[in-house]
C-alpha cells in the first residue's frame, strides 16, 4: 500500500463520532504525501478527505461545518491537543495518529 | 472531652484509619479533606456514585444541587435512589441515603436547577465543583462560574458506552492569568450545533460506564485536596470505552486559550454579567431554563 | 396479565430502558442479564460497587458470598453498609440495599465464607463469578472451583492507590482444552511469599480506587452476558493507578499454560478432590478458614 | 549515556514493588549491550543487576527468590506477559520497556 507517494496513517473516531463512520473506531489509510499544489498534505487536508472518501453518512454537517471540523469535536494528533501542533496546517508525518473525539454532554 | 492533641475523634480515626495509612495521605490528608467544601451539580448517574465516594472519605461539607425527581428509568444507573423514592427531589433522596452511611460529613441540599442567577451565590460557598450534569448549557454555566470565583471544576460525562473526564480551571487562578488552567471555554469555544447534542435519555447509557466516571470524579476530587491544590502535572483528559476491549486513554490538553472569553486577559465576564446571560440562546436551544 | 410478545413488563422497559437502547444490548441484551445468575464472592469494597450496578442492571439471580460483619473501619469504601449496619453479616446488610434499589432481582444470600468444602456447591448455581475477596488463599480457592465447573470468573484486587482486573477462564473451556481462558494459577503458578501479601486492612486503601476497581468488575460481567459469553478478543489486563497521574495500562497476558495443575490436560483436580486442598498450607498461612 | 556498547531501557515498578527501588516508578537505564560471557543481556541478567545495583531495600527476598523473579510478581516485555516472549531468556533490545507488577490482593 504505502509508496514514496503515500503515507500510512491511523485515523481514529470515537464519542459516538465512530457511527459516521461506518461504525468504525479505527481506520488504517494510506494518503497521498501531496496536495494537488504539491504541498505536504495538512490536517485541514485530511479533514475534506475523510469527508469526501471515507464518510458514510450523509450528514456531512454532522462532521464539517463551514469548512471547519464542527464545534464540540476535539482533534488529537498522537494524543495531544492540535491546537499544541498548529492545527489544521499540522503537516502529517507516516504513521501519524489522528483521533477526532466527539464531546459527550451526557450525565 | 477530646483532648486537643488528637485532631480527629476515636471514631474518625476508626472509620477512616484505613485510608489515612495510603502513603501521602495521612492525618493531615485526612483534615483537609474535613475541612474541604465540595459541590456536587448533578444528582444523576454521575452524581451518585462521586458524592458517595466522597460522602465516604469524609469531606467536611458536601452540597449536592438538582431540581429534578426521581424516574423509575433513573433507577439502572442512579444507584442511591431506591424504588420507593420515584417522586421524591433527587437530592432529598441522595441526601438521606449519605446521611445513613457518614453522618460526621454536613450535607447541603439545593434542590433546584443552577441558572444564572443563582450560581455564583451557590458555588461561592465552595471550594472545589463537580460537573455531573447533562447538557452543554449548564457545562459552559458551571465552567463560567467557576473561573469567575476562581474553584476548580472536576467534569465528566457519559453517553452510551463512553465517558469522558478533565480536571478544568486547576490551578484556578484568576482571569488573565496564563498559568490558570484552562476552562470549559478554552476547550471547546462554540457550542456544539443542537442535532450533535445527544443526552443519556435519548442515546443511552450503560450504568457501570457512568458509574466509572463518577468514581474517578470523586477520586481526581480526594486527590486534589488530599495535596492541597493542583499538583500541576498539566491538563490531560483522560477518555474511557466500553465498545470492544475496555479501555481508557489518556489525551494531552491545551493550555489557557489567551483569547477565551472567559478567562483570559480579554474576558469581559463579570459576576454580574453573569446574571445576564443566556446560556440556552448561545447554545441553541429552545429549552427553559429547568434544562440547566 | 402480559402479552406474551412482549418478553418483558411495562415497568422493565421503563426502568431499564436508558440501557436497551444502548447499540448491541436492545431486548435480547436485557433477556440475558434477566436469565443470568451471577455470584459476587465478597461484600467489602469490590462487591459493594459491583454488586449495586448488577442489581440496577437487572441480573435475574444475584448470590452473595461473605461472612463477615460490618466493621465502621469499613465504611468509608464499602459505601452500601450504613453506620447503623455495623455488627450486621455484610451480605444482609448489602442484600437489604439492593432490593430497596431494584426489588426485581432474586437476591440469594450465601453468610458463610468460601471454604473447600461448600465451594463446589455454591459455585455451581450460577453462571458467571466475581471474585471480590482480600487473600491469595480464596483466589486459588475461587479460580480452581471454577475451573471445575466451567465457570467464568471477573477477578478485581486493590491496594493503596492501585488496582488491577484480570477476566479468567473466559472462554470457561473444560480442563485440558486449551482454547480455553487462563485461570488464576495459569498466570500465578506459585503463591507470593506470606511476607509480601498486604491486605486492605494492613497497607490501606483509597475508597474510589477499589470502587472504580467494583465498577469495572460489574461492566465487564454485563458485556459478557448480554454478548452471550466471552467475545474472544484475547486475555488481558488492566492496571489503574491512582499515583501521580491518575492512569490505566491494558497488558497482553499468556494463554492457559499447557501444565496448569488446574486447567491442563495434565491436571489432577477433580471436584472429589477439591474438598480435601489445604490453601492456607498452600499459601503457607496458618490463619484459619475464616480468612477465606 | 548511550553508546555502542550500552542500550537504553525503561524498567518500571508498580503494584507497591516501587516502594523497594526508591519509591520511584519509572527507572530509565543505561545498560551494557553485553554480558560478562560476550552474550546479549536478557532479563534474567537484568533481574540480577537491578537488585545488585538499583534497589535500595535490603529485602533482596521481596524481589528475587532462589534466582528468580518471587512469585506474585509479574514481569512485562512492552506490556505483554514475558511468558510470550521467552521469560528470563529474552534478549534486551534498545528502548525496552520492562514493567515489574507485584499482584494485588486486597479488595
Ligand atoms: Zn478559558
Ligand atoms: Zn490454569
Amino acid at each position: 500500500m504505502s509508496s514514496e507517494n503515500t503515507i500510512p496513517i491511523l485515523v481514529e473516531f470515537t464519542g459516538g463520532l465512530e457511527m459516521l463512520f461506518g461504525d468504525e473506531r479505527k481506520h488504517k489509510l494510506s494518503i497521498p504525501s501531496k496536495d494537488e499544489q504539491g504541498n505536504a498534505v495538512n490536517i485541514g487536508w485530511l479533514v475534506k478527505y475523510l469527508c469526501d472518501k471515507v464518510m458514510k453518512d450523509s450528514r456531512k454537517e454532522m462532521f464539517v461545518l463551514d469548512g471547519h471540523v464542527r464545534p464540540g469535536i476535539l482533534v488529537l494528533i498522537n494524543d495531544a491537543d492540535w491546537e499544541l501542533e498548529g492545527e489544521a496546517s499540522y503537516a502529517l508525518l507516516p504513521n501519524d495518529n489522528i483521533l477526532f473525539v466527539s464531546t459527550l454532554h451526557g450525565g | 472531652k477530646i483532648p486537643t492533641k488528637w485532631p480527629l475523634t476515636p471514631d474518625e480515626y476508626k472509620r477512616y484509619g484505613r485510608q489515612m495509612i495510603v502513603p501521602n495521605i495521612g492525618i493531615q490528608g485526612q483534615l483537609n479533606l474535613k475541612n474541604s467544601k465540595v459541590l456536587i451539580i448533578g444528582a444523576g448517574g454521575l452524581g451518585c456514585p462521586s458524592s458517595v465516594y466522597l460522602a465516604g472519605a469524609g469531606i467536611g461539607t458536601l452540597g449536592l444541587v438538582d431540581g429534578d425527581i426521581v424516574e423509575l428509568s433513573n433507577l439502572h444507573r442512579q444507584i442511591l435512589h431506591s424504588t420507593s423514592s420515584v417522586g421524591m427531589k433527587k437530592v432529598d433522596s441522595v441526601i438521606s441515603y449519605l446521611k445513613k452511611l457518614n453522618p460526621n460529613v454536613r450535607y447541603v441540599a439545593h434542590p433546584h436547577h443552577l441558572t444564572p442567577q443563582n450560581a455564583a451565590e451557590i458555588v461561592s460557598g465552595y471550594d472545589i465543583v463537580l460537573d455531573c450534569t447533562d447538557h452543554p448549557t449548564s457545562r459552559y454555566l458551571i465552567s463560567d462560574t467557576c473561573v469567575l470565583l476562581s474553584k476548580p471544576l472536576v467534569s465528566a460525562s457519559a453517553l452510551r458506552t463512553d465517558g469522558q473526564l478533565i480536571v478544568l480551571n486547576s490551578p484556578p487562578l484568576p482571569q488573565g492569568n496564563p498559568e490558570g488552567g484552562p476552562c470549559y471555554r478554552c476547550i471547546f469555544p462554540k457550542p456544539p450545533p443542537v442535532d450533535s447534542v445527544v443526552s443519556c435519555g435519548d442515546g443511552g447509557i450503560l450504568g457501570p460506564v457512568v458509574g466509572v466516571m463518577g468514581v474517578l470524579q470523586a477520586l481526581e476530587t480526594v486527590k486534589y485536596i488530599v495535596a492541597g491544590g493542583n499538583s500541576g502535572e498539566g491538563n490531560s483528559m483522560l477518555l474511557f470505552s466500553a465498545k470492544g476491549t475496555t479501555g481508557f486513554r489518556s489525551l494531552k490538553m491545551r493550555k489557557r486559550n489567551a483569547k477565551c472569553v472567559a478567562c483570559s486577559s480579554a474576558s469581559e465576564l463579570t459576576l454580574e454579567g453573569l446574571k445576564e446571560m443566556d446560556y440556552s440562546l448561545f447554545c441553541g436551544v429552545s429549552a427553559p431554563v429547568s434544562v440547566l
